[in-house]
Parts: C-alpha cells; structure tokens; sequence
C-alpha cells in the first residue's frame, strides 16, 4: 500500500499550533533561561501565544471545512466560536495565574520540610505552570473541533494530564492539593478508560473513527446497536465525568477545594467549554439521527444533575466547594441545550458556556483576593461583613452570584432563558420545570452568600481583603463588564452566534 | 328652580364650620364656639327659607331634586351628589338644625370650661352637616354617606372625653355595633342595583312597582337591619345605653333628638318598598314592638338619669318604628312622634345636663331629691317634657303617642289587639319610669352627698331649654291640627285609605290616660310617699336586677359574639405563624436536610468515588438498554 | 423624547448626580433626591393631562429593538389601567422621600446609597407599569427586587436581613415560575407567526394552546401574582418585610410594587389566557374572600403597628383581586381605582406609623397610649388615614371598595356577601389601635413626644388631602380608568349582568 | 475462530480492572488496573479492527499505548510526592477532602 502525504491546512490549525509553540518554547525556557528571567519571559510568551492564536482565529473565523488534517479536525463555526471562548477565557485566567502567591515555590519538596522552607526563602516560583496551561489550552482547542475518535482522545488526554498536575501546585495547604491532584489523576484516568472503550464500541459498530462515518452508519442503520449503545454510552460516560454531571461529578467538589484557585477558576471555566464542545458536537453530528436511543437518559442525567448541585450546595460552607456544586448544577442546566439538539439548542449553549466561563473566572478572581495570614479564606462564615470592609469587592462577587442565580439585567439570565426556551421548545418540559426548581433552589444559596457579605457584622479574626495586583483587577474588572453587558445588550453577541454557530458534518 | 343653589349650602355652612375649627387649632378657642353656632342657626334661617319656598307651591311640586355633580359612574352604576328636598327633608331639615343650634347655644355655657371646647363644637358641626345630608341625598347611597358620617361624629362625641377608657371603649362599641347596621344597608344597596339596576330613591320607587316581592322583602329586611343599627332597636340596641359616656348635649341632640331617628327616616323614606313587601313590614312592627317593652324595662331600673332617658329614647323610637311598619297609616305618625319626641326628648336631656352641671356632675337619682326649688327653671322644663312624653293631654306626646296607640289597635285582628295592648302597657311602663326619674330628682327628699351645693344653670342654658318646652307643650297640637303633618307629608307616603275602626278615637284616648294613671301612680306611691334609700337596694325583684343589667344584652354579645371573635382570632394568629408560614419555613428545610443527607456521597475516599463512575456507567447502560428495547 | 421613557430616565440621571455629590453633603443629597422625584411627579401629572382618555388603545408608545432575534423590544405605553398606576407611584415617591427624611440613618450604608436606590427603584416601577413587552416587564419584575432587597435589609429595623431574604426568596420562587411561562409562551409564538414578547400579538396566542398547556402558563403567571399581590396563603414574606423595612420603604413596598401582582392579574393573566382566567375564577374568588377576611382578623390580633398595616393590606387586596376576577366593569373600575386609593391611604398609616415608632423607640402597640393629648395632629393624621382605611364614605376608598363590592355582588352574590363583613372587622382593626394608641389616659414614655413638625405636616398633607378629594369627587380618575376595563372586558366577552328584575318585565 | 471471544476476554479484563480501580487501596496498584483497563480497549480495538477488516483500529491502539505511556509520566509523579508527603500510598489516607 502507498504512503499519502497528509496535507494540512495551517491556517485553520494555526490557532492550536501556536499555542502549542508557545508551550514548547516555555518548555526550552524553564530548561535554559536563568531562574531570575523565568517568569517575565514566561508570562510575555503565553500572553503572546493567545493573543496570537485568537487573532489567527479571527483571520479565518468564516471558513469551514472537513479535511483541515485530513479529516480529524473539523474546522466551522461552532468551532471557531468554542475555540474564541476558551481562548478569552484562558486570557483571563493567566491573569489570576500569573499571581505567582498562589503556587508552592517547589512542587517536588515534602510539606513542611527544609527543602520546602529553604525554596520559599530563595523565593522560587514554579513557572512551569504556564507551559502546562498553554499545553492543556491546546488540547481544550482541539477537543471541541476534532472529528475523529483518535484526536479525541488525544485532545481529552493533552487537557487533562496538565491540569493533573496543576491541580497540586498550591502554595498553602499542600497535602489537600496533592490529594487533589491525585484524587483528579485516577478518576480522570479511570473515565478516560470507559472513553477509550467507547470509542472501540464506536469503531465496532460503525468501522469508521470518523464522526461523520459513525453518523452515516447510525443513519444508515447499518451495524449492531449493541455496540452503538455500548458506545454511546461509555463515551458519554468519559464526558460527563469532565463536565461533572452527575453520578460522574464527585470528583469536582475536592478538586476544586484543593487545586490552587487561579487553576481552579481556569479549569472549571474553560474545561467546560471544551467537554461541552465536545459533547455538543459528538452528539448533534453523530448521535443526532439515534436520539431516541441516548436522549430519555440524558434528560434524566441533567434533571438529577441540575437538582443535585443545587441541593448539595445550600449546605456548603466553603466557597470553593459552593462554587463548585453550583458548577455542577450548571453542567445540569448546559445538558439542557444538547439535549435541545436544534441549532437554537446549539446557540443557546454557546452562549451559556461563553458567559458562565467569564463569571467563573471573575468570581474565582475574588476568592483569591480574600485571604488571612496562611492564606486564601474559604470558610463562608469568615466572609461575613466583607461589604463593609471592601463594598467594591462585596459588590462585584454579588454580581457574578447573581448572574450564576440568573437573575435579571446579568448575562446568567439570558443564557438561562435561551438555553430553557431551547429545551422547551424540542419538547422537554420536564427540564424546563426541574430547571425552574433548582433555580430557585439555587438562588437560596446565593443569596445567603450576599447576605453574609452585606448583612451579617464582620469578625475580626485577620480576615481581610488584599489589594489586587493590576492582572488581577484587569481580569475581575473585564468579567464583571462582560456579565453586565451581556445581560443588558446581549443583542450583537446573540446575533454573532446565531450567523457562526453551525456543526458541518 | 331659583332657590335649588341654597341646598348644598344647607350642609356646606356646618361642613365649612367644622373643617375650619379643626385646622384653625388652638388659635380658634376664642371664637370657634361662636362660628360654629353662627353657622349652625344659619342652616336653620336657609331651612326655614326653603319651607317658605315650599308653602308657596302645590303640594305636588313642593318636592325638586338638585344634582351637584356626576359622583360615581361606572359602567351602568351611576351615582348623583343629588340632593332631594321634599316634605318629609324638609321636617327633618328644621328639626336637625333647629334642635341643633338649640344646643349648639347650651353648649356653649355647659362646655365652657372644657379646654377642648373648640374641638367640641367642630364635631357637632360636622354631626349637623352629615345628619343633613343623610336627610337630604337623593340615593340611597348619598344616604349612606351621610349615615356613616354621623356614625363618625357620634363616634367622636361619645368618646370626647376619651382619655378615660372606659368612654373610648363606649365610643368604639357604638361605632362597632352601627357598622353592624351599616353593612345592611350596603347589602340593601347591592341587591337593590342588581336587582332594579339603580340606587336612587326615584328609580327604586319606579322599579319597585314591577321588582318581585322577594327582591323588595330583601332589601326591606336590608334596611331595617340598617335601621335597628342607627336607631338602637332590637337587636342592636345595646351601644346606646354606652353613649351616654358623651357629654349631655351631645345625648340630647345626636343619641336623643336627631341621629337615633335616622332608622325610622329610613324606613318611612323606603315607604314604597314595605308597602309592597308585607313581611319585611311585619319584621319592623316586631322589631319596634320588642323594643318598646324592651326599653321601657331597662328604662325601670335604672338609676343614672341618662341611661334611663336613654332606655326612654330606645322605647320611644320603638313606638316610632312600630308606626313606621304599619304602613301608609302609620308613617306619617311615626314622623310626629319622631318630631315630637325630639323636643321634649332633647329637653329632658338637656334638663339632665342642668342637673348634672349643678350637682358637681352626678348621674345618680338616687344622689338627687328635692332639686325643683334649688332649680325651678330646670324643674318647670323638665316638668313640661315629663308631661309630654307620658302623654297626658294636651302636651305633645299626648296627641302622637295616642295616635299610634289607636292605629295599632286599627292594624286590625289578633295582630291588632296584640300591637294596641303591647303599646298600651308600653305606655303604662313609660309613666312609670319617667315619673320615677322625675319624683327621685325633683320631688323627693334630697339624698344627696356631702358639699353639693345645688344651683340653677345660667341662662345660656336654660334658653334652650325653655324653646324646646315650649315645643314640647305646642308641637303636638300644632300637627294634628286637621291633621296637617299628615297631609302635608301625603305627597311623600300617599293617602292612606280608610281604616276598620276597631276602636273609637275617644276609647283610645282613654285607655291611653288611664295606662298613664296607672303608671304614674305606682311611681308615686314607690318613690314618693316612701322612703328611697340612696344605695341601689339588693334584695329586689330578678326582674329588676336583670332589667338593671340591661336584659343581659351585653353579656349576651360578649359570649355569642366578643369571646368567640377573639378565640378565633387568636387561634388564626397562632395558625398563620404555624401553619401557614410553618409550610413554607418546612419546605425551607427539607431543602436543607436533603442537601445534608446527599452531602454524605461525599466521603473524601477516591475509591468510593470510582465506584460510583462504575455504578454509573452500569446504570447508564441499562437505562439506554431499557430504552431502546 | 417619550414622556414615559423620559419619566423612567429622570430618576437614574438623578441618582448619576448623587453619586457624584460626595456622602458627607447628606442634605445636599436629600435635596437632590427629592428635586428629582417632584421633577418625575410632574412629568407624570403632564402625561396624565395628555393622556386621551376615550383612546382604549395604548399612548405614548414607543417600541425600540432591544434583542431581536428573540423578539424582544423594549416596548413601553400606557392604558387608562397603567397610567393610574404610574402616576400613584410618582405621586408617592417624593412624599416617601420628604417623610422619610431621616430614614436612611441608622442604615449600614451611607445615605447617599439610601437615595441611589430609591430612585433607581423609581424608575424601575415606572417602567413595570409602563412595558408592554412582556420580557422588558419580567426584567424589570425581577430586577426591582433587588433595590428593595437592600432598602429593606441595608437599612430597616428589626430581624430586618432575615425579613428581606424571606421577601427576596418568596418572589423570586414566583419569578421562576413565571419564567416557566413566558418561556412557554416565547416558544408557541414561535411556532406561531414567529418569536414575539408584543403582548397585543401574545394575546392572540391562547388559540393556539390546549386547554391544559394554557391553565398551566396561567398558573405560572398567576402564582407570581398571587405572591406578590400577597393573596392568601401565599402572604406569609409581607409581614415581616413591612415591618422590617422602613417605613419609606414599606410605603413603596405595600404601595407601589405589591401592586404590579394585582396589576399583571388584569395585564397579563385576563388578557394573555382568558379560557383559563374563566376556569379559575372560582377558586381565586374564594382566595380572595378568604384574604379578606383572614388578613382582617390577623389585623385585628396584630400587637406591632406596622404588622397591622400589613395585615389590612392583605385585607385589602383581597378586596382587588375579587373585583378583577368578578368580571364587571363596577368590578374592574373599582378594583383599579382601589389600587391607587390603597397607595395613598397604606401610604398615609405607613407614614403616620413610622413617625409614631421612631418617636417613641417602639411600634408596639400597647407601647402607645393618650398620643391625642400630647400629639394632636399625629394623632389626626393616624386616624384620618385609619378611616380610609376602613372604607368611611366621604374618603377615597369608599367609592373603590364599594364599587367592587357592587360590581362582584352582581355575578358573584356570596362571595360579596361575606366579604362585606369585612367592612365590621375592618371598623375593628383601626378602632382597636386608635383606642390603645391614641387615646384613654397618656401612658409614660409618652408624655412628651414632640408633634409633627413643618417638614412632616408638608409630606403628610397631600396625601391627606387626595384620599379626602377622591372620596368626594372621583371622577377624574374614573374618566381614565371606565374606557379601559370596559375596553379589557369586552375583549375578554364579558358583559354586565342586567338588572334580574327588570330584565325579567 | 469466532473473533468476538475475543471481545468477551476484553470485556472480561475491563470488567477486572474496573473492579480493582474500586477495591484495592494501593495507589499504584490502582492505577496498574487502570492501564489493565486500557488495554482491555486495545484489546478490543484491534478485534475490531480485524473484524471490520479496517487498520483505524489498530492505528488507535497505538495511539493508546503512547497516551498511557504519558499518563504514567504525570501519574507516577503524582503518586510518588504524595508518598513522599504521607509516607504511604494508600488512596484511602487521603481524605481531607470530603463532604
């Protein structure tokens, strides 16, 4: 058999290469570059590598094609608009990053130890961490647009090993970072298993690794359906677990408590928007024509999630883990737009992730910034009277909790609106209403957090507000615009993505 | 018609007296008592002005109706600030405003040491505007407001002395209690619009001639409960005993003279409506019937001079009503008595007040005696009022009382025998306890407490005393002269057609003087020519000690209404805190336990984690599996 | 400009201006807050004289593009129904702001926040009365709770952040539920000639619904109402929330915004589902008979001032929501016409009450005793207000309260007849206070309480003077509000029921 | 012979290593059962891939092996501090956070 030359269209992947580059380039600098030029260095290229990688992005954001790598990469709108967000919203997230507090000055050294000691007093920094993000960024840009089973479990794998990693760097309470790492590493592992499985399912039942093979046989009918069930869903199953839906979510909660918050914030953002991507496409352009099959189950998945988050998170006294239940209810609420499976379905949900990313990238940004002498402060009841001491601050996180609760004139709204009008409107009323409930269920602990900023007397116990370094306040500044302006004038950004957002086969 | 301007100055003057005293403050002590009177006789001369302008016209077209603006309308619910003047106002109008500058001047020397006088005068000012225009509004429902707002000011007067509770509390009962009534009016209004499709005295007239009799007997039954509210009849009589709490002018204009009468205007104004529902008019005999004895009972046992007027103004009005149900016979009577017993009612009260004022504000008979010579004019007017309300010839009481006496006896039958002989005992009863009153404060050996020192009231007033005895001795004679109340009203209540004469006029002349006889001098040989102890005596007859406690009718709406109202609305308190409010806090909670429960998935073991991903995904697959087959 | 879009406009160019006067210059700031809102009071009086009152149709329209392809404008007009409304809001306001004039100390924030929410919560109520698109109107529905939220627990008395989660949670449950609707309705447009919020076209729409799919919106709809309005047993946030907040506050709260639920009744739930307005009609009728009366006795058991005010007001929209549901013109009339005599005579008990309370450091009742000796005109001002609000004729909300009496009497005899016995227990509730409070002997702590002074006599007089004018002469309210529920009756097919006796002859 | 044996084998080591991820305490040893796990994919892929008579199958399996190669990198890394901190590689001890 003769060996074809693969032809590759650079300007659709340039994008993912440039990132990629970046990376590489961080890599050669932490092996080279002298300790004391290290972070600057570092900060410039990954800054750089993004910006350049979304203005390549804007240079062919109209194209579309199959065959950008000979098939494994689908390049289209919906592509370019996943791959824009997740782009802004990494932007955003090496901001927070680059407050090097956040990160142990050695990872390899032992808790508590000389080593450890003698690393914080040569004031080390662990700029390895930028690389990492720029390679985990990668893969969350090639996760949403890959069109065949390979490069899909390639991308998962290139975003998930990094953040493995990342998730154990914190500077403060290491052992719960570690364990955090750790906990994130097997699971994340262990599903990525049932992932691969699917994908040989997938393979057997269709023989193809293509998408678009796989929807051709699932039209055509062709094949055995056990294998597309079993598929179906174990993939599904590799999925959910990164979006963190229910049963598949237990991981998030720790995680997100023991991971440092910079990398928690860009994780629970970003990653969603990639799996997202990810399922959205999988399922609307393989999956569409064996609705029948995946869809009952899939409503029930997102009606457990979206209830469960919500309930779980009134008792939650951490704000790290309150966040990331109520990330778990929004992955309920975010199934409701595949579940849709209509182009307004597919809009809605664009939408949604692009605005919850940027919330959650802010609100994170403010955790940070409330610390005491060892560190960020988690404990809710320590928040207590924060409107007092810094009304800015209290004000601002109020707004990102209440677009999260979806409450009027914040971008949560008009994302929970499309995104429910969607499911309606493709006949799931049961989401609607279980939508409706957790919402308001949700709302409870949202405005408990506000009330404990603005109405509860503060306690002095060293809790206090630290002034924000400019990257910081630059990131918290733009994500609580971007809330507003979505919620007030959401009509430009709505427009764009009703023209963009299309799936080619 | 020229003169139609005037009627809404008739109720502007007071309204106008009454809002300014009340904004002026403090500043109006000096001339508000005066203002107010001015204002007040100054309604009485436009009175006055009107009857002239009527004297002068036909009998039929003495009746106009005057329409000051469109008030509410609605849909087909249109409502006049119309103001209707006819014969039977017009009576009402003079009475209204004549006994009431009439007291106005007493008031002035019997409040002059109340620092609140100013305010005092403001009310009775506000009392003269409503209570004219609840003779004067040409819709029931115009009627109505002028019968809330003499509710409101009578509420005002009775608890003018507030500060002390147990007034406050009096004023409260009777607001309550007339609120009772008042509610039947709305209900009489309601049905009438749904029914007949308009509220005016007029259309209702028009459209009661082809209206069911159910819908006509409705409404009647409406108004009488309207009545019995306004006019403390049975069975809503019991806030009027309370009223007295108000200062004595005030008993004498509102709770004696005019406002207590607004019930039998009510019921002779709706004339047409009784006429054509017999049992709503039998329901108002009854009810006038019981109240007559029931009053007059009362009115024998008790010892505070006020009350016991009272308990006459309630057994008086009872008569009244009585004729009032009695048809187009009657109307026209009861409107006598009604005129009647407003001067010699009103005198007597204001004769109580001159007692009072002299005797250091003791209410209690049995604290009096031998009073006529320290206060002759008291004596003589109070004397003149006795005689005309027992009804002995030829004072006013005589001639109306007498007339309703024979025309129960003409209503004809048992029903008939049954009225004549109830009014006649309510007769006997009536000299009774009147000759009691006067004997134990006038005639008796003094009793009375230490440092009292007896004296005549200044002539401010006993001015108006003197007016209203004259009035109590000429009234009588003046209406029934060839019957000319009773003709003059005819265009209001129509001609009443002969009635089977049961008795003679001159029988029931006679019977009426003997049941006065009788009375009187039981009264004298009880308290006369025997010894009156000053202390109420305990060992007495039950049917004095329940008389004195008013035929238990407070006891009785405590127990059947007060303390079960309250029950409840303790138990409501409680059940919307734990009930009602109890669900939601509980719905509130079970979020919480739910999340607390599910919160233990949550181990913190990575293997309990994956095993939950494994269960999952079996789960996952045997749902889809399940599904698809 | 559009008088109403000005109208919403002036009150948040007011509040720019006050942030910009620095905290310190608290009279400066009063007087800008109160120049503003008698600016808007005019504007409003203005739009009331231009308003065509024989024109059924909306006036002063003005229809923007606010989201298009969601179909959503911002759309504002007015109707003899919204005009009233309006114009009581913007009558109350600055009477709110002179009354109150020291309200916004004792707050935890500065006073210029006080007045920064007062206004923006001005127009915020302008514009709920005014949208004529139903999404702009959910907006805005929602969003008003939020400036409440912080009046009531920034600077109210009391349990006071427990009273404004209660009130925030209860009326955002409804808000979700109503949410579920209209996203219903957005979604059978849809399918229907096209996505649409115009309420002129989603009022055609309840052709194309079942029976059941339309009882349901309905009772999306209705439920927020009903909380809002508060109808029993969904009463239980007022209360508290009244009594917590200050009296300004409360005044807005009782008089402005628990209006909007009455208001949507008629607005949205008659003209949007008429089938369903029809089904349910019984059972809100017996709601709201029970409100009557329950709210009464509860009245009547109240110990704390302000707990009673609120109580009555149950009392009272019980009253409103029978003569909406009655169906008559008397009913419809009377009901709006009650709506705004309401506002003034809540207003005036509120006014009074909270003058009472922060004289004497307490609104318990039984703290009171003999204040008409020491303070005549407080005492007057109390009981005038006590009178309106037992309905006294010759006062404005006698002519309101018995044309709903009448007009319900006509279809609905029974319901009519039990309610009328309000009218005794109504005599109770305000006679029990006036006697412990006002008079009998002058209790101690309160020998010397000062009067009103200039300044409380200014505020109060209006207020007494339009509950005494309406009374006796209605009329030009009723010119605007009689084409209106004629016109909203004859769309829905009702006509008044004849006279039974001389229809028969 | 009939090649979907071979399909049940892989199901049957899959099923294995699921089941070890779940039981044993032993970080490393669960995460060789993961790499059991992945293999038993392999395994199945290249069934496939001979019963669809297409190399995609096998192609993938090797793309497999370098990602697991990979993942073994990141792991062991993982595992090895956190034994380092703990002194024991039980999943079990690291439990701080829960609930």
């Amino acid at each position: 058999m003769e060996f074809i030359a693969p032809s590759l269209n650079y300007a659709q992947l340039a994008p993912m290469l440039i990132v990629l580059a970046g990376a590489l380039i961080g890599v050669l600098i932490e092996a080279f570059a002298p300790r004391a030029s290290r972070f600057s260095s570092q900060l410039f290229i990954t800054l750089f590598a993004l910006v350049a990688s979304l203005a390549a992005l804007f240079q062919v954001r109209n194209q579309s094609s199959v065959d950008a790598a000979m098939g494994s990469v689908a390049f289209d709108g919906a592509g370019v608009l996943f791959q824009a967000s997740i782009l802004v919203i990494a932007i955003l997230a090496i901001f927070l990053i680059a407050d090097q507090e956040n990160f142990t000055a050695l990872a390899a050294s032992v808790p508590g130890s000389d080593e450890e000691r003698e690393a914080v007093q040569a004031d080390l920094r662990v700029t390895e961490v930028f690389p990492l993000t720029l390679f985990a960024i990668a893969g969350m840009l090639l996760f949403p647009v890959a069109s065949d089973l390979i490069t899909l479990f390639v991308a998962l794998e290139m975003l998930s090993l990094p953040l493995y990693l990342m998730a154990g760097l914190s500077r403060r309470r290491r052992l719960m970072s570690q364990e955090a790492a750790l906990k994130y590493f097997l699971l994340g592992a262990f599903a990525s298993a049932f992932f691969l499985l699917g994908i040989a399912y997938l393979y057997g039942y269709s023989g193809s690794i293509t998408l678009s093979g796989i929807q051709e046989s699932v039209v055509g009918g062709a094949g055995n359906d056990v294998f597309l069930l079993l598929g179906v869903a174990f993939i599904s199953v590799g999925l959910l677990f990164k979006v963190g839906a229910v049963p598949f979510h237990a991981w998030s909660p720790d995680v997100y408590q023991g991971a440092p918050t910079a990398i928690t914030g860009f994780m629970a953002a970003a990653t969603k928007v990639a799996a997202f991507g990810a399922i959205l496409r999988i399922f609307y352009v393989s999956f569409a024509n064996a609705e029948w099959q995946w869809r009952p189950a899939m409503v029930i998945i997102a009606i457990i999630t979206m209830v469960f988050g919500s309930v779980v998170a009134i008792t939650q006294r951490d704000v790290k883990r309150m966040l990331a239940y109520s990330s778990i209810a929004h992955a309920g609420f975010l199934l409701a737009g595949v579940i849709a499976l209509s182009k307004s379905g597919l809009e809605a949900s664009i939408f949604y992730l692009f605005a919850y990313g940027v919330a959650t990238v802010g609100a994170f940004g403010i955790v940070t910034l409330v610390r005491d002498s060892s560190g960020e402060v988690g404990d809710l009841n320590r928040w207590s009277g924060l409107g007092k001491r810094s009304p800015l601050l209290a004000s601002t996180f109020a707004l990102f909790l209440l677009a999260f609760a979806g409450i009027p004139l914040t971008s949560g709204f008009i994302g929970k609106f499309s995104i429910f009008s969607a499911a309606y409107e493709s006949g799931s009323t049961s989401i609607l209403i279980a939508g409706v409930l957790s919402s308001a269920i949700a709302a409870f602990f949202y405005i408990r957090v506000i009330v404990l900023m603005f109405f509860k007397d503060s306690v002095e116990d060293g809790t206090s507000v630290i002034i924000p370094s400019a990257l910081t306040t630059i990131t918290i500044t733009v994500s609580a615009a971007v809330t507003l302006i979505l919620g007030i004038y959401p009509a430009p950004l709505i427009d764009f993505i009703a023209t963009t957002a299309t799936f080619i086969r | 018609m020229t003169t139609s301007t005037s009627l809404g100055y008739l109720i502007a003057l007071p309204l106008a007296g009454s809002i300014i005293l009340l904004l002026a403050g403090r500043k109006a002590d000096k001339w508000g008592h005066l203002l107010a009177t001015a204002l007040s006789a100054s309604s009485f001369g436009l009175g006055l002005y009107q009857l002239s302008q009527m004297l002068r016209l036909e009998p039929e077209e003495r009746a106009f109706t005057q329409k000051l603006f469109s008030w509410i309308s609605v849909g087909t619910f249109n409502v006049d600030a119309g103001l209707l003047l006819d014969q039977l106002s017009i009576c009402f109008v003079l009475l209204i405003t004549g006994v009431g500058t009439l007291i106005h001047i007493y008031s002035i020397s019997y409040m002059s040491h109340d620092r609140d006088r100013r305010r005092f005068f403001a009310y009775l000012n506000l009392f003269i505007a409503a209570m004219l225009l609840l003779v004067l509004g040409d819709s029931y429902l115009n009627l109505y407001v002028g019968w809330e707002g003499v509710g409101l000011a009578s509420y005002l007067l009775i608890g003018f002395w507030n500060q002390k509770p147990a007034y406050a509390t009096a004023s409260k009962k009777a607001f309550v209690m007339n609120r009772i009534g008042d509610m039947g009016l709305s209900f009489a209004i309601m049905i009438a619009f749904a029914t007949l499709g308009t509220v005016t005295f007029a259309g209702v007239k028009e459209a009661s001639e082809s209206a069911s009799t159910a819908t006509l007997t409705g409404i009647g039954i409406m108004l009488l409960i309207a009545a019995a509210g306004k006019s403390a009849q049975f069975p809503l009589q019991a806030w009027l005993g309370d009223a007295m709490a108000g200062p004595t002018p005030v008993s004498a204009l509102i709770h004696a003279a005019t406002m207590v009468t607004a019930g039998v205007y009510l019921i002779t104004r709706s004339n047409f409506i009784f006429d054509a529902a017999p049992t709503a008019q039998l329901l108002v005999v009854i009810v006038g019937a019981v109240t007559l004895i029931f009053g007059a009972l009362i009115g024998t046992a008790k010892d505070d001079i006020k009350k016991a007027l009272a308990a006459s103004t309630m057994s008086q009005i009872g008569y009244m009503t009585l004729a009032a149900g009695l048809g187009p016979a009657g109307y026209a009577i009861a409107i006598m008595h009604l005129l009647t017993h407003g001067f010699f009612k009103a005198g007597m009260f204001l004769g109580a007040g001159s007692v009072m004022h002299g005797m250091k504000d003791q209410v209690n008979m049995r604290r009096y005696g031998a009073l006529g010579k320290f206060m002759p004019i008291t004596f003589v007017t109070f004397g003149l009022g006795y005689l005309a309300i027992i009804g002995v010839p030829p004072f006013a009481g005589f001639y109306s009382k007498d007339l309703i006496i024979e025309t129960a006896f003409n209503a004809g039958g048992v029903k008939g025998i049954l009225l004549g002989s109830m009014t006649l005992f309510g007769a006997i009863l009536t000299a009774f306890y009147m000759t009691r009153v006067m004997v134990l404060t006038f005639t008796s050996p003094e009793r009375w407490e230490e440092d009292q020192h007896p004296h005549e009231s200044p002539i401010l007033m006993w001015l108006p005393m003197v007016v209203l005895a004259i009035g109590s001795v000429t009234t009588g004679y003046l209406f029934t002269r060839g019957d000319a109340l009773v003709h003059w009203l005819e265009p209001v209540f129509g001609e009443h057609g002969e009635h089977t004469e049961l008795l003679p006029h001159k029988v029931v002349s006679a019977l009426a003087i003997t049941a006065v006889i009788i009375g009187a001098s039981i009264a004298l040989v009880k308290y006369q020519f025997s010894e009156v102890d000053a202390e109420a005596p305990n060992k007495v007859s039950i049917l004095t000690r329940l008389a004195r406690k008013d035929l238990l009718q407070d006891s009785f709406n405590e127990s059947v209404f007060m303390r079960p109202g309250q029950v409840l609305t303790r138990w409501l308190v409680k059940g919307d805190d734990n009930v009602v409010d109890g669900t939601v806090r509980l719905v509130g909670r079970t979020a919480l336990g739910a999340g607390a429960e599910l919160r233990r998935t949550q181990t913190g073991f990575a293997r309990s984690y994956s095993a939950l991903i494994l269960i999952g995904a079996l789960v996952l697959i045997a749902g889809i599996w399940v599904i698809t087959q | 400009m559009n008088a109403l879009t000005t109208m919403m406009l002036l009150p948040i160019l007011g509040s720019l201006l006050i942030a910009v006067i620095p905290s310190d210059q608290v009279l400066r700031i009063k007087q800008a807050a109160l120049a503003v809102t008698l600016l808007v009071a005019v504007t409003g009086v203005l739009t009331w004289f231009n308003f065509d009152s024989a024109d059924t149709a909306f006036q002063f329209v003005q229809s923007v593009e606010w989201i298009p392809s969601f179909g959503i404008n911002y759309a504002v007009g007015v109707d003899g129904l919204s005009l009233v409304l309006i114009l009581m809001s913007v009558l109350l306001t600055p009477i709110v702001v002179l009354a109150g004039w020291n309200e916004s100390e004792g707050g935890r924030w500065s006073a210029k926040v006080f007045y920064i929410l007062i206004l923006v919560l001005e127009t915020m109520m302008i514009g709920v009365f005014a949208a004529t698109d139903v999404f702009l109107f959910y907006v805005i529905f929602e969003a008003m709770l939020i400036p409440v939220y912080f009046l009531i627990g920034g600077y109210g008395s009391g349990d006071r952040a427990a009273a404004a989660v209660k009130f925030l949670l209860y009326s955002l449950f409804g808000g979700l539920l109503m949410l579920a609707s209209i996203i219903g309705l957005y979604v059978i447009s849809g399918a229907n000639g096209g996505h649409t919020f115009d309420i002129a076209k989603l009022s055609e729409m309840h052709n194309y619904m079942s029976s059941t799919t339309q009882n349901l919106l309905f009772l999306g709809f209705f439920i927020a109402f009903a909380i809002k309005a508060p109808l029993w047993p969904l009463h239980t946030w007022l209360p508290g929330a009244a009594a917590s907040g200050t009296p300004g506050t409360s005044v807005l709260l009782l008089g402005v915004l628990d209006k909007v639920g009455t208001f949507g009744m008629i607005r949205f739930c008659l003209t949007l589902f008429p089938d369903a307005s029809r089904t349910f009609t019984p059972v809100i009728i017996t709601l709201a008979v029970i409100s009557i009366i329950y709210g009464a006795f509860l009245a009547i058991g109240a110990t704390d001032i302000k707990r009673l005010i609120a109580y009555t007001s149950i009392s009272h929209f019980g009253f409103i929501t029978m003569g909406i549901f009655a169906m008559t013109t008397q009913g419809h009339s009377g009901s709006t016409l009650y709506m705004f005599n309401h506002g003034f005579s809540t207003a005036a008990l509120f006014i009074v009450a909270g003058w009472m309370a922060s004289r004497r450091g307490s609104s318990k009742i039984a703290d009171f005793g003999g204040l008409q000796r020491v303070t005549p005109v407080m005492a007057w001002s109390f009981f005038i207000a006590g009178m309106s609000s037992l309905a006294l004729p010759g006062l404005s909300s006698f002519v309101s309260e018995f044309l709903v009496l009448v007009g319900t009497f006509t279809r609905y005899p029974v319901a009519a007849v039990i309610a009328t016995f309000g009218i005794v227990l109504a005599a109770l509730y305000i006679l029990i206070p006036v006697q412990k409070a006002l008079h009998g002997p002058t209790t101690p702590g309160n020998e010397n309480l000062p009067d009103l002074n200039i300044r409380e006599k200014v505020a109060i007089a209006p207020v007494m003077a339009v509950i005494i004018a309406l009374g006796f002469y209605p009329a030009p309210l009723l010119n605007v509000i009689n084409p209106t529920s004629a016109h909203i009756l004859e769309v829905q097919g009702f006509t008044d029921p004849l006279p039974s006796d001389s229809a028969g002859k | 012979m009939n090649p979907y044996n071979y399909l049940y084998l892989a199901a049957l080591l899959f099923t294995i290593g699921a089941v070890g991820v779940v039981v044993r305490r032993n970080a490393i040893v669960v995460f060789m059962c993961i790499e059991l796990m992945l293999n038993a994919a392999n395994l199945t892929l290249v069934t496939f891939s001979r019963i669809n008579g297409t190399l995609d199958g096998q192609v993938v399996a090797f793309f497999t092996m370098v990602v697991a190669a990979c993942e073994v990198v990141v792991g062991l890394a993982i595992i090895v501090t956190i034994y380092r901190s703990r002194r024991s590689a039980s999943v079990d001890d690291a439990s701080l956070l829960k609930r």
